[in-house]
Parts: structure tokens; C-alpha cells; sequence
């Protein structure tokens, strides 16, 4: 291709992005709701999916072992959990620090608890966590049987609860960030099919003139580009001050709140914003003027 | 250079406007075509630019069927023919100068072609001085000459002319007959779709008369009626 | 009926379509308005309908003085005025049957009265048989032919034809031509800018000549050109 | 005005839907998916608000009294309870039922409170519910001060969270709505204008004619109106369907989580829904068409 053919298709397009200047806002404009919306359910996604992720970690088994376990048989359980991958992390609480526990828990009624020193009745636990909220079942029944130990436990209701909600949370967010990426592309390209059908005319003339369908495309290409793009631009500045202006006052105001903050996530999701902007405006336009190229 | 076999061009709704039409134009010919409203003069002008396509028969353009022309090859086709189009087809969002370079950039033309091209067909139109206006701040007329202007700018071998002075006073459209005229003298083929009588009647060239789709007459040197 | 006092019209880019033009045209009159390509015709016939506004002067219609008509009062004088567009302006969406209907519609004619009244102008111009067609399926002398119905079709008061047989075979134009006599001698005003020479020399009315914005000959039973 | 002309402007519109009908269906999608959008997210707003309610409703003001409070003294404070309207519910808790409770509570490992019946360390006991969480503190604060009362407790630094998150829902749910219904409506106007857009010489023609400004305009504005009314029908239908079935198989897999399905609220929802896509419809059109009337 010729230089001369080159500048005449950046021409072209940029021509046709001022002397258009209001479908090119309106574009734009769609373009940048769209991605805005896009986006910021993806963070809303990401931080409810980050929020059940640490609700999860919180779940843990407890081992009771039974008065009589010799400091030997609690060696060989704690060899066994060492060999299980499924186990993030473990501690072993003697029935002396629990009792502890438990004090400090009631606070200021622990004279309720005076005199259990002496015959302390808790037993000595492994509290034990798993990588997966869905490990914990499984885990639990691993050790129910065992001689040495007494009872295990995990709140059986709450994890269950809390597998079906994280569950939930995932499905649901999949879901809207399907429905709204579809509904995106959709308002796009009817912008952009609506701005090449103003324009249908155009293309026919030139047609008739003798020119290739890829002469008569690339100007159209390109100016979808720069308009998907320039849409996706301001949507992304958008979301990023916006969600780091969120993110501070939620430390501030909620800091029991676990919110994603780790910035190279973000530039990466920021990058594809831009990425699929570009993307939509091309597809956009490529598919609205072939409609328009069979004379 | 053009030939029509049995060319026979039905529109949707039963309409026949060519019946069964063969003829053949050669290069560097002047042909007038002539005929009553709806005679289906411009659909056979469409018809050699492929801007529609026949309902049975053949043309033949330089040896070349055009009927089988491949979708891409379209546009070269195109390239070697000048076109006026009736209703103008002036690109509007696009000035004068504008439109008319944008026939040549089509080709690949440079530059320096183009500024040095431009201005000259304009000026052989007489519309020099509206170079930088938009079509739609023409007058009619101005409107048709920038057509005309388009359609000889890139020395096409054959130039078609649908009607290419319907909008214009008779000073000017002798003036541009006789821009037509030379362009034939140096080897173009012309043919001109039109119902300008006392130009078609003076110029003494072929005239080919249609009347309801079918040819009634084809006379060399002829006039515009019989 | 309509007097322009000293009227300027000047586009931007400081193109001074009309300078200075008074003029006076009386009830009944047939007026062919001539002059080369950009004389200003149509800016003039422009200024009549309100499509453009004066620069300069005053444009006076029945009494009423158009320069100063409020907006809402504008549709009133248009309906008054049956136009020919040098452009043809038919609405792409309508058939050709629902085009001249609209413009009916507008006045709030009744359902018989428009199947009654719109076959028979199309019978007038001879596209009875297109009735059904959209405009984009008729040749450009039909489509023109169309445009003339419109006009037509509500008896208007006044006929302002840009143009209207620049598209069309002799014969077709005579025959329009003589369409214009009948109504213009029931009363009508016509005022029909043009470029048949052979008709206007012929026809023996008043011909206004413009150049260049200016009106040059003001001649009763005129010809075309001195 | 004449029927003759009424039916003029109905048929009118309707051959415009007909004969424009790739127009016809970007512009119901578009409506349709905007409104998805906003009713979609009305409807989380409205439900994270109902979850958030239920949490707050939850927590209860608990008023200790001393061992050596006498019965008049107890009625003191329930009479001044009944004297305040912030007040939503108390119950009267005595030692021995908080003993039951605790134990209760403990289930198997309730061995250790054994020997506690002789001598129970716990106090009579007020459980106030307010009707709203930001009432809670300002209540405990009044009967802190009384003689007969030995502690007040409201889990303070839960009941301040709670109130944080709570408004903070509100915000955003708040936020994001806006957000959305302008990004709805923009969506929208773009479309019905890019549409008269694309028929500005016909509008211009009929003006050119003699058509007056609602001769113009009213079957645009039909057409608005339909496609709007169209579009919103389709997300209202949508939405309906959809939430229910979510309502259900959420009270089945989550029933902990407290999900709005009055159906009547629901219904007055989608009818504001529909009433808002008409609305959408003919302001688009209405300010659509004035710029080209100029003429
Ligand atoms: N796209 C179309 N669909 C249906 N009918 C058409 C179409 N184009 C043209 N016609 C019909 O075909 C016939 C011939 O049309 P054509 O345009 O060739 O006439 P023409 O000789 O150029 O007339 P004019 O001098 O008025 O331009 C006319 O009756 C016209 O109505
Ligand atoms: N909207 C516009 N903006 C700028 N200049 C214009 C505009 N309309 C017309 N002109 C210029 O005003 C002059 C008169 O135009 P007008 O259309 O009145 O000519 P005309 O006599 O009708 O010519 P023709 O016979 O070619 O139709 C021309 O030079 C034209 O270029
Ligand atoms: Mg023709
Ligand atoms: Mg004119």
C-alpha cells in the first residue's frame, strides 16, 4: 500500500469524525456508557467474589482428641494433616490455652468460669483450615473416625450456607457481566450501524466510483477504532478514579470491608476495557458498512 | 468496444424496461440516446456500469463479460468508465474539490496529480471559484457541471452521461457539448442519455432511440427525431 | 399578489445570490424566470416559500409581508404555494400515490376526497400506473412528473416550478406545458424558472431574465433570449 | 381535531415501524436493555436494602440490672421502656432463663456450667429492640446513668459497622441508579435522534409542504411512544420472570437470605418501568424532531 493511500484513509476518518461531529459524540458516548457499565459490574464482581473469598477463609475444623490421647497419637494426627495438601493451615490449642480462649471471650462474666482451672473440662484441639471452603466436609469425616479423637466439628449449617452464597454470588455476577457485555456490543453496533445507515448513500456513491471495498472500508475501520477507543478511554478514567476515590473512603468508613485494591490488577482489567473498546469499534463498523458494499 | 446481446431487464413488479435489446457501441463513438420518459434509457446505462445487473443476455465490455465479472473486479470496471449520474450523486459531506479528487485518489493518483488536475476540469466546467463549497450550497446546475467535472477528471475510455445538461441554460450546455466533443475527438467513447432535441439535431451524431425498452432506431448522423 | 422590494439575498462566504431586485408579479400571471446556471433563480423562488430569508428588502405576499411572518403562520403560507423542487424533495418512505396524499393530508382533506383527487392528477401527468412504485423505482422524468402532481394537487393559489421539465422528452414537456396554461388560466399564478428555450420563446409570456443576481429583461410575451 | 387526521398520525406511525423495522427493533432493544439494566439493578438496590434492614433489626440493646434491684424498681424501668417511642419490642429476661439460654447455647459442652444453679453469677436482664439502629446508641445512653442499673451493652462496635455499611448500600445502590437511569435515558435519546437523524430531509420536506410543527411531530412522537412502551414491555416481562425464578431458587438454596417478593411492590415496580419507557419514547422523539422543524 502507498503512503500516499495511508495518509488519504487517516484523512478520511478524521474528516469524517469532525464534519459528523455530533454522531462521533453520540458514538462515543455509547461507547463510554457501555464500558462504564461493563466495567464497573467486573469490579463489583471481583470485590463480592474477594468478599466470599475471605468470608470462606474464616471457616475452620476443629479436632477435639480425646483426655486420654498420648503426646505420641497426637504427633501421628498431626503427621497425618502435615500430609494432606487440602490443608492451608493448622494450630494445635492444649485444653490450658483454650480454657484462656474462653475467658476472654466472656470478658468481664468470665467469674462464671472461676474454678474450671482445676478441673479444666475442654479438651485439647487442632484447629485446622482448608484452601477450599469445599475441603471441609471431606476433611472433617477423614478424622471422625479416629481412636484418638473425641469429636470434629466445622458449624456444619454455616458452611454449607456459605458454599451455596458464595455460590450464588459467583452465578449471579457471571451472569449480569454476560447480560451487560452482550447488551454493550449490542448498543454499539447499532450506534455504529446507525451512523453508516446515515451515511449509506455515501458509500454507494463511492461504489459506484470505482472503489475497492476495502478503499471504501478502512476510513470507516479506522474511525470506528478512534471513536471505540476514545469511548473506552474516558470509561476507564472514569473507573479508575472513581473505584480508588471508592476504595478510600470504604477503608476509611468500612475497614471490616475487604475491598481488591492490588493496582496491577486493575491496569490489567483497565488495559482489556481498552482493548475491547478498540475491538467493538472495529467490529462495529466492519460489520455495519458490508451491508452497504454489495452494489 | 460495447455489446449488448438480447439484453432483456425485468424490475421487481413485472416491469420490462429493456426487451430484448442487442447493439453494439465502438470506440471513440458519440452516441445519443434518446427516447420518451421511463424508455429505459438510464437502466441501460446502468447496466454497462453493473450498477444493475441483466435479467437475461449478455455485455460485453473490451472483450470482457461483465455479466460474469467477479464482485472485486467491480471496481475496476468502474474505473474506466466517467460517469454522470442523472440525480448528480455528489458525495455531501464532501466539497467540490473534494469530491472531484476523490475520483482519483479511488485510482491511487498522487498528490501532485490531483492538484494540478482538479482545478483544470473546474475550470473547463466554469467552477473554478466554488472549488471550496459543499454540493448542497450549489444551484442545480453547478451542481450537474461538478458531475461532469467528476466524470472526465481521470480520462476514462468511455464516458456515460445521463442527462448531463437537464439542469442547465443552452450557452452552458453548448459549451460543455463542446467539451464532450473534443474529449470524443481524442479517442473516448460518449454515449449521453438526454432530450436536449436542438443539440442532439445539430451535432449530427449516432442516435440511438428507445421507446418502451426496445430500440426504434439507430441512425448515424441523425437528429433527435425522425 | 407578490412584490419584492429591493431584495438582497447573501450566503455565507459572501456569494450575493440576489442584489438588489425589486419586482412585481400580478394574479393570474405566467412568469418564466430564465438566466444562465447560478443567476439566481431559485434563491428567488427560495425567498417566495420561505425557504431562505431575505438578507436585505421586503417580500410581499397577498398583503402579507413574508419577511416578518411569524413561524407558526409560515405552514398557512405554504399551503397556499404548490412547489416544483429542482430536486424533486418526494418523501423516500411514501409510494408515489402516498406523496401526493400527503401533501393533502396536511390541509386535512378528507378520505374521498383524496382517492378521488390524486388518481386524477396522476392520470394529468400520465403516471397513472405507477401509483403503487416508491419514488427510488421511477425514472428521473417520472419522479419529476410526480413532483408536478404535488403541486398541483391542492389547487394552490400560486405555482412556483423550479426547473420541471429538465428531466423530460420534449413531448412530455409540451404536453405539462400545456397542463400549467390550463390552470394558470383559471387563475393560478405561475412562476416557473427554466431553461427550454423553445418553450419559453414559444409561449409567449412574461420572461424575467437574471445574471448574475440581478434582473437584466422584464419583457410581456417575451422570448427566450433577445 | 378531525378523526380523519387522528387515524392520519396512527397510521402514520405505525407504516414508519413497519417500513423502518431494522430501525424499529434497535430502538425497542435498546429501550429494552436499558430498562433491564435499571429495573435489574432497582430491584439488588432494593433487596441489599431489605438485607440490610434485617441485620439491623437484629441488634438489640441488653440492660443489666443489679442482683439487689427490687421488683418496684424493675417495674421502674419497664414502665419508662413503655414510655418511649423508639422503643420496638422488649422482653424481660430473669437470671435463671439466661442460665437456661447459656446453657442452651453451649449444647454438649453445657457440663461446664453444672453447679452454676446454687450460685448464678448472671443478672436480670432487658432485651430492647429499637426500630431503627441509629436509635440504639442514644437508648443505651439514657439508662446508663440509672441506679438500679448495673451495665448497659449493644455490642458497640457491631452496631456502628452495621450502620456504616447500611448507609453506605444506600449510597451506592443510590448512586448506581442514577448512574444508570441517565446512561438509560442518553442511550435512548441517541438512538431516536440518530433515527430522525437519518429521516431529517423528510422531515424537512414535509415542512417545505405546509405541514405545521404537530402535524410533524405527533406521528413521531406515536412511534416514540410505541417503541418505548415496546421496548420497556419487553424488559418488565423479562424482569418479572426472571426475578421470581430467582426469588425461588434463592429461598430454597439460601433460605437465611431475606429476599423482597411483595409481589404488589414488584408489580408497581414494572408499571413505574413501563410508565418510564413511555415517557423515555416520546421525550426522545419530542426533542428529537424539534431540530429539524426549523425550516
Ligand atoms: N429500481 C427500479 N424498480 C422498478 N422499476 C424501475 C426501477 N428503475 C426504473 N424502473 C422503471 O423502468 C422503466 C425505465 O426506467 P429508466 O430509468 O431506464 O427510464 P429513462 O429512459 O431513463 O427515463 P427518463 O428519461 O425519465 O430518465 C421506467 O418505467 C421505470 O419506472
Ligand atoms: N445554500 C447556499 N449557500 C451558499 N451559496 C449558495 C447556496 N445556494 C445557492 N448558492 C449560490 O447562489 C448562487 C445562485 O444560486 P441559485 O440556486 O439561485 O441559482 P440558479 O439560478 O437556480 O441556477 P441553476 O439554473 O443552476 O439552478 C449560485 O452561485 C450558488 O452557488
Ligand atoms: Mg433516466
Ligand atoms: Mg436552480
Amino acid at each position: 500500500m502507498r503512503l500516499r493511500t495511508i495518509c488519504y484513509y487517516f484523512r478520511e476518518a478524521l474528516q469524517s469524525i469532525l464534519r459528523n461531529s455530533w454522531l462521533s459524540v453520540a458514538s462515543i458516548g455509547v461507547v463510554a456508557v457501555s464500558l462504564l457499565i461493563l466495567g464497573g459490574s467486573l469490579l463489583i464482581v471481583l470485590n463480592a467474589g474477594n468478599v466470599a473469598d475471605n468470608l470462606e477463609s474464616s471457616v475452620e475444623v476443629s479436632i477435639f482428641l480425646k483426655d486420654e490421647a498420648t503426646p505420641e497419637q497426637i504427633k501421628e494426627i498431626e503427621n497425618k494433616l502435615i500430609g494432606l495438601s487440602e490443608v492451608a493451615q493448622y494450630v494445635f490449642v492444649t485444653k490450658e490455652k483454650a480454657l484462656e480462649e474462653m475467658k476472654q471471650d466472656f470478658g468481664e462474666e468470665k467469674d462464671i468460669l472461676a474454678g474450671l482451672e482445676e478441673k479444666n473440662p475442654l479438651p485439647d484441639t487442632f484447629r485446622v483450615k482448608t484452601h477450599m471452603v469445599e475441603q471441609v466436609a471431606p476433611l472433617a469425616r477423614q478424622f471422625e473416625g479416629l481412636a484418638q479423637v473425641d469429636e470434629v466439628r466445622y458449624g456444619q449449617g454455616v458452611v454449607e450456607q456459605l458454599m451455596a452464597l458464595s455460590h450464588w454470588v459467583r452465578i449471579a455476577g457471571l451472569t449480569t457481566m454476560v447480560l451487560l457485555g452482550v447488551a454493550a456490543v449490542f448498543l454499539i453496533a447499532t450506534t455504529i450501524r446507525l451512523s453508516v445507515f446515515a451515511r449509506r448513500r455515501e458509500i454507494e456513491i463511492m461504489k459506484f466510483l470505482g472503489a475497492t471495498n476495502w478503499f471504501v472500508r478502512l476510513p470507516f475501520l479506522l474511525e470506528g477504532m478512534f471513536l471505540g477507543l476514545a469511548g473506552s478511554f474516558i470509561s476507564v478514567a472514569a473507573i479508575y478514579y472513581g473505584y480508588f476515590l471508592i476504595i478510600n473512603s470504604i477503608q476509611v468508613s468500612l475497614p471490616f470491608v475487604p475491598m481488591v485494591s492490588d493496582r496491577d490488577l486493575i491496569i490489567l482489567l483497565m488495559e482489556g476495557l481498552l482493548f475491547l473498546g478498540l475491538l467493538i469499534g472495529a467490529a462495529g463498523s466492519m460489520i455495519s458498512v458490508r451491508r452497504f458494499l454489495k452494489v | 468496444m460495447i455489446q449488448l446481446f438480447n439484453v432483456t431487464k425485468m424490475y421487481p413488479g413485472g416491469i420490462k424496461a429493456l426487451d430484448d435489446v442487442s447493439i453494439r457501441f465502438k470506440k471513440g463513438e458519440f452516441i445519443f440516446l434518446v427516447g420518451p420518459s421511463g424508455a429505459g434509457k438510464s437502466t441501460l446505462m446502468k447496466l454497462i456500469y453493473r450498477e444493475e445487473h441483466p435479467t437475461r443476455g449478455q455485455v460485453i465490455f473490451n472483450g470482457k463479460n461483465i455479466t460474469r465479472l467477479r464482485q472485486r473486479e467491480v471496481p475496476y470496471l468502474r474505473r474506466k468508465i466517467g460517469m454522470v449520474f442523472q440525480d448528480f450523486r455528489l458525495l455531501p459531506q464532501k466539497t467540490v474539490f473534494e469530491n472531484i479528487a476523490f475520483a482519483m485518489e479511488i485510482t491511487g493518483a498522487s498528490s501532485r496529480e490531483i492538484k494540478r488536475a482538479v482545478p483544470e476540469v473546474l475550470e473547463m466546467v466554469g467552477l473554478a471559484h466554488k472549488a471550496n463549497e459543499f454540493p448542497e450550497h450549489l444551484s442545480g446546475g453547478e451542481q450537474q457541471r461538478v458531475s461532469i467535472s467528476r466524470a472526465i477528471v481521470n480520462r476514462p475510455v468511455l464516458i456515460i452521461a445521463d442527462e448531463p445538461t437537464g439542469n442547465l441554460d443552452p450557452d452552458t450546455s453548448w459549451g460543455l457539448m463542446n467539451l464532450f466533443l473534443d474529449i470524443s475527438q481524442r479517442g473516448t467513447t460518449i454515449i449521453m442519455a438526454t432530450h436536449a432535441w436542438d443539440i442532439v439535431s445539430n451535432m449530427k451524431k449516432r442516435v440511438v432511440e428507445l421507446a418502451g425498452g426496445q430500440i426504434v432506431r439507430d441512425e448515424e448522423k441523425g437528429t433527435y427525431s425522425l
